[in-house]
């Protein structure tokens, strides 16, 4: 399992590799960028992302605990960069590796949706007319 | 007197600061410390929708007791992945 | 649209990039490499895949029309390698990059799926043992 | 007398040879070619389940008219992805 939060660029095939086994004939992966509209469709200059790095990493092992719980076989990879970011740069990754498609499907869906849910991770939007706003994620904070 | 430190993210860590000290009065809960930066800061009640809190690292309520040396968070609504 | 059937190893990193856009902030990839062991366990040396290569590039594009008929934001690669692989190369890949992950799971899962049932694409396995076998996908073959 | 190609893959093309001429009467169909295929080699009917036809690159079935210089494929099961 690798479980990261990082300040640098992400090397999506190191992860990939890293879940790949020789048993698993499939790899599943999530791969997040930063987008150049907001959803509101202006346009984005970069992100800014910050974490609870301890928390977060935590989040990420009981995610990949649930996972494990129900798919023991998966081999799972989830990865999320803290920092500044530009348009076009990878936030986050999940990889997941299984011996049969169904799983790493499932696990790498299950998992960037956890994320989004429970991570302690937050991202501030800079537009080009120089405002920014922090974004929050749909389901998140409705949960208390 | 427990003196905890705060730990703030997103838009309340632009109001109060990435991390920082603070001493509350004995048998202080984490929502008696939330209600002390309202003081301070009136307009962040506007934050309090989804709000959560951590005590050293994990979820708690706003009833959790403060202990001498707790790292406290606030946390808004995530926004990763 | 990335469709191809190629017979030199496959560059992963290669066709998510062809398929990321500036508006798609999500990308969804399916790898499937050579397994170590066959479903019934025996150790697994090499595969051989072969294609009938016209109507395999013609299935990929039926399957990328079907999926932008209902997700018209999303961007889809189908590579399918023949030839002689050893275990751990990559045989197939399958990305979606959408700006939403919902559609690019949806797209990747979809494409993957119906590429096994409906493309003339066959695969047989070499055994430690030395015997062969041509294996089948399980769907396959019983629409007629 | 209609001379068709056929391209078999797979089981079947170690049988049949990947690409060969075969000439049919006047008249005949898809499912013909088959039946003329099982009499030079009887054990192929093994591999008639699942067995799908296609006519220049579409599938089709064994009532399919062949004409001459058509391109007829032999799909078994596929196993690709």
């Amino acid at each position: 399992m690798l479980l990261e939060i990082v300040r640098d660029p992400i090397d999506l095939r190191a992860i990939e590799r890293a879940v790949l086994a020789p048993g698993c004939g499939g790899i599943v992966s999530f791969c997040g960028s930063v987008r150049e509209r907001a959803d509101d469709g202006r346009a984005v200059e970069g992100l800014r992302y910050e974490a609870h790095e301890a928390m977060a990493r935590a989040s990420f092992r009981e995610i990949a605990d649930e996972v494990l719980a129900t798919m023991p076989e998966v081999r799972l990879a989830i990865v999320h960069r803290i920092g500044a970011l530009n348009v076009g740069e990878i936030a986050v990754v999940v990889a997941a590796a299984a011996p049969h498609r169904a799983e790493a499907f499932s696990a790498a869906r299950f998992a960037i949706d956890a994320l989004k849910e429970r991570s302690p991770i937050w991202k501030q939007e800079r537009y080009s007319d120089g405002e920014r706003l922090w974004v929050e994620n749909r389901c998140s904070g409705e949960r208390q | 007197m427990p003196v905890v430190r705060l730990v703030a993210f997103a838009r309340l860590r632009e109001l109060f600061g990435e991390r920082r000290e603070i001493a509350l009065p004995e048998g202080a809960k984490v929502g008696d410390l939330w209600d002390t930066l309202l003081r301070e800061e009136p307009h962040a009640s506007a934050l309090a929708r989804g709000l959560r809190f951590a005590r050293n690292g994990a979820l708690c309520g706003a009833e959790t007791a403060l202990c001498e040396g707790d790292e406290i968070s606030l946390l808004p609504p995530f926004g990763g992945g």
